[in-house]
């Protein structure tokens, strides 16, 4: 296990990249490195503001989509109570921070590996991308609504194999499903991770257990505490027990788990 | 240096400062944020004597400065966590304390009975939260006979070992709960247990969790949790442990200024997960503010009007 | 344009906001934030047969997303208020609703009986907060029986007027005193009232409030506010009017959700004195968040797994 | 009775002025005037920040200080949890603010007049002053801990005649006593207005009882509505009575209220 801890650090940069029509802001966060000497892609920390007081008394999960021997960086989508408070951070405010939590992918050298995301679901990716041993046996596809300049995408697509669709309407969805199937099927001897809102992971998951696919989903669930403690977080795993999203996941052999 | 040795109960803790069931699991969960060792006490996770999976999902969720939960008691029961869990808890250093959670009077006892056993338990909190089905469904803990009962079951069968019971807040009238643990042999009281509360998701028309309510937490109560804690000092002569929003040491001193030995800290683990071990290292700096240097010079000495 | 009357135990308002008893004095100190008009209706601050000061200072604390108080019903008397502030008052265009305060069945009796006898008072509301002294000291309202004694003595002289008791959350089972209302002979239940709580000063080392403890309030009690009026709109048939914690239409809903008639908004009054119009101007918002055209089609329609 | 309102308005300034031991900052807060005719210096608005969310259900009272068409200035010293988030806010930041309420200082003209002010209770002193018919009667004496530089007190003495002593230690009190009972001796003929600390305003009131001087006193009390409806920040009145501080103050004659 990768050593954790909690720490305050401050804020270094709130990049704004876009709103869209819900309306919602898209902002990359980048906060000093709290000390963390690695990480596993796929692992999440838990982010709090020091000023925001008690109304929230939860962190806010989120993605570690990349750190350097200086930062830790997020993408973060605004969508209720938490998220608008941190995108109103300014440079030098102190965040609460505790991580890396959770497990993270699978990164095997030399096996194609197919990165399916789904809207903020393409943070972990980053960083994926950037630790992967063999950068050149990746492919990324990015299933997203607002237009892509609200994404880290364009940095990613330099580095590796990357297709982007969009989804204007919920009329493009067959479409957006068949080229996340076909992809899969062209890499049914290697590997698919997928992370994306659940519509999104119960597509690939059920693709991959019909054609017995290699695997893994990375989930979201509400979460107080991160680090598997209060039980609140739980999904069922393959054999219907309650296991908890945050330390024994977030991500999953997409056959070990239920969404 | 400060002193903040408490010793009651039969228990003798490095500092008051214990952490609450449910919100700091079985400790293990924490070690990389602190020193488990520094703690007063580490209450585990509700135990059963079988396993249990718990209420299905969603089974949080956040309220203005708190929180619901309707975890339900998912555990891998007492010979799990015997086996897998006490084992690598410093025991030896910080009071074990187990959490015990039957449905039945005969199942308060066996559990007893298994927990009691063992070196590595320092004492049994008895939550009588479950809704006793063949007393027309209310819960236990509201009914002071029934607690008394409860209470003397465990308390036979626990091996000398320190019973504390845990009372609930949803109740009219907390000083007579407490009177009847103390009634039934208990040790020590602890409260307050979760306000029953409720929320409610308007886009989807459902209540936020799958069972419905849930038990309150956190800040939000903090004001009736002292309600409460202040009513049973001034009932009982056992000693009583303050539990109920507590965030910091402030407020853990204003649970002792009322009388309670020591405190519990639940959801504030939440805040961040080294907030226990924070609250330790304010409370001299807090005791300062209330001009002692005694945490048994503090205790119960509120000034009433 | 969404039509937000309500209409139930003989009122109609203009739209389900009525505000809150003691938060909201007698309305007119609000009128320079909104037209008083545009409410659905106004529970003024608790009346009694004589003058009351009230309790001595401090009377008030700040709690996390809450407040204590222990006001003690300062008012200048029943007569007082029909002579100098009921007049000035839009009381046919806004329900205005008598909160009514006394400490015996016949005293509420009198109350009743001058107050019902005034075309400007919609409706009585029975505040049954005080303790009952000739009955150990436990509040009216925490027992079931002197609920329905108190509620046919008020129901018989209040001419025909809608009576209202308000019930405290302050017991082990609040579904029963609800039904002791509507056993009674009330028009409807308002829930509600404050839970008993208390703030600590550690370096005065004394209760914050003068009283030792008040009555919370504010969005921390929401999550109970919504439990109990759940519990209510399952047991009785007369209307229940929600109560506690609501600062936004979108709180409003839930409680309608739930099945109730009308909420009071309190607490919420004092985040800015113009928050209960604004709630009004946000109610037909949110109802389309809920998708939406009708709070008769909302009520009660919570889904129950 | 002047027109009163509860707007939204624009932070325009923040000015920090000084930190004392305790710690404690001092700034001085502007905002965007929210539509007020006029005002009686004295009187109060509430104030809170859009953006605090719930944890603090009230309002915070201040003082105003000096009002003009663009803009309202408050002199704010941060000493719990309400004063550091205001302390913390920025230009364009939005701020709720009430009033101006309750009812103000008695302002005659051609008397001559005490003003007497104990720390922050100079804040109200600055647009007396400055809105005062005939300023040349004034006569300001100021009694404070922290320097000079943390109050507005410097632009007030370029107005009127102006005094200032500071309190070292509380050795220093029985001297600052002295001086306050001569300036009121004499000003026996004419008014003498506080504002300031409890203990300060209590030497004030036993001095003017005693040689029957016209004095005026401005209360502080935790408020809830500022409004006089909650009924929460009462005291008594001459008779007894409980009156609100909000609402039939914050002043009163000297004679009129138990402190
Ligand atoms: C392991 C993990 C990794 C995540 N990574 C990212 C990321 O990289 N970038 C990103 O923008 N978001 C990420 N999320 C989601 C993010 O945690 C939530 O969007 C955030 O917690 C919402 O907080 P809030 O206070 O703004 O919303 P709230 O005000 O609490 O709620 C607003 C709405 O969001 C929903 N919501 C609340 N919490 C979650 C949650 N955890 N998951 C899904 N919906 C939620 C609520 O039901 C509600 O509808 C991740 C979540 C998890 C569990
Ligand atoms: C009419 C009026 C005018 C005022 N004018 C000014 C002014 O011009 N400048 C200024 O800096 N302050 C002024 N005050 C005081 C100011 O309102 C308080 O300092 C402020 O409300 C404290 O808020 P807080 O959240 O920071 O403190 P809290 O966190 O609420 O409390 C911190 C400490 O301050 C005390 N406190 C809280 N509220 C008050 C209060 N209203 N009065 C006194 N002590 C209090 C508490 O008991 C506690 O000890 C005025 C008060 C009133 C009633
Ligand atoms: C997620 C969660 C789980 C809990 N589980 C238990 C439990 O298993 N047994 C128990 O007696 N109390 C349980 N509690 C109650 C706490 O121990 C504590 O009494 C309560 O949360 C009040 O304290 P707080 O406000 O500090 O959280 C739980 C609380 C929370 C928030
Ligand atoms: C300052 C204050 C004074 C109150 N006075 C009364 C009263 O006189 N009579 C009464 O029935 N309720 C009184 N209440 C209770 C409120 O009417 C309401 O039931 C309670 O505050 C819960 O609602 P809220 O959370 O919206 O404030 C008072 C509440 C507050 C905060
Ligand atoms: S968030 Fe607490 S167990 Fe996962
Ligand atoms: S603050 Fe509410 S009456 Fe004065």
């Amino acid at each position: 296990m990768v050593e954790r801890n909690c720490r305050e650090v401050k804020v270094r940069e709130v990049r704004f990249l876009g709103t869209w029509d819900e309306p919602s802001d898209f902002v990359e966060l980048t906060v000093e490195n709290p000390g963390w000497e690695s990480y596993k892609p796929g692992q999440f920390a838990m982010l709090r503001a020091k000023h925001w007081g008690l109304e929230l008394p939860w962190g806010r999960p989120f993605s570690i989509s990349r750190v350097d021997a200086e930062s830790v960086t997020f993408f973060i989508q605004v969508v209720g109570r938490g998220t608008t408070r941190l995108a109103r951070l300014r440079p030098e405010d102190v965040v609460i921070i505790w991580g890396p939590l959770g497990n993270g992918f699978s990164a095997p050298t030399k096996t194609p590996t197919l990165l399916l995301a789904g809207g903020m679901g393409i943070a972990p990716f980053r960083g994926y991308i950037e630790n992967h041993p063999s950068p050149e046996f990746l492919h990324l596809l990015f299933a997203h609504r607002p237009s892509l300049d609200h994404y880290p995408f364009l940095a990613m697509s330099e580095k590796v194999r990357a297709e982007a669709i969009q989804e204007r309407s919920s009329d493009d969805l067959p479409d957006i499903i068949a080229r996340i199937e076909a992809s899969m099927d062209e890499h049914a001897d290697g590997l698919v991770l997928a992370c994306g809102p659940t519509p999104f992971l119960r597509t690939v998951q059920a693709h991959a257990l019909k054609k017995s696919i290699r695997a893994e989903i990375s989930l979201e669930k509400t979460m107080a505490c991160g680090v598997g403690a209060c039980l609140g977080c739980v999904c069922k795993d393959g054999q219907g027990k309650h296991v908890q999203v945050c330390a024994r996941g977030p991500v999953f052999a997409a056959a070990d788990v239920q969404i | 240096m400060i002193d903040l040795r408490v010793e009651f109960a039969g228990l003798v803790l490095k500092n008051p400062i214990i952490t609450a069931s449910g919100t700091f699991g079985f400790g293990l969960e924490f070690s990389s944020f602190g020193d488990l060792k520094r703690l007063g006490g580490i209450v585990v996770k509700g135990l059963s004597l079988k396993p249990r999976e718990g209420n299905p999902m969603p089974r949080i969720a956040e309220t203005p400065c708190g929180m619901l939960n309707a975890i339900g008691i998912q555990n891998p029961g007492v010979e799990a966590f015997l086996r897998d869990k006490l084992p690598l808890l410093p025991w030896r250093e910080t009071a074990i304390i187990a959490n015990m959670y039957a449905c039945t009077v005969p199942e308060f006892g066996e559990l007893a009975d298994v927990l009691a056993g063992e070196e590595g338990v320092a004492a049994l909190e008895v939550n009588v939260s479950c809704p006793n089905v063949s007393q027309g469904g209310s819960a236990f803990g509201q009914d002071p006979a029934q607690i008394a009962k409860v209470t003397d079951e465990v308390k036979k069968r626990a091996k000398g070992k320190p019973v504390i019971v845990k009372l609930s807040p949803n109740v009219t009238d907390i000083a007579s709960c407490a009177q009847a643990a103390e009634d039934g042999g208990a040790d020590a009281v602890s409260l307050i247990n979760t306000l029953l509360g409720m929320a409610v998701d308007i886009r989807t028309r459902k209540p936020t969790l799958a069972n419905v309510v849930g038990g309150l937490s956190g800040p939000a109560i903090k004001p009736v949790a002292l309600r409460c804690v202040h009513q049973v000092c001034r009932k009982v002569s056992i000693p009583v442990i303050g539990i109920g929003g507590i965030v910091s040491a402030e407020d853990a001193l204003e649970f002792i200024l009322l009388g309670a030995s020591a405190v519990q800290v639940g959801t504030a683990n939440f805040l961040r997960p080294d907030q226990s071990f924070r609250i330790i290292d304010d409370l001299p700096r807090a005791m300062i503010k209330a001009r002692s240097d005694s945490l048994d010079e503090l205790r119960g000495s509120l000034k009433l009007p």
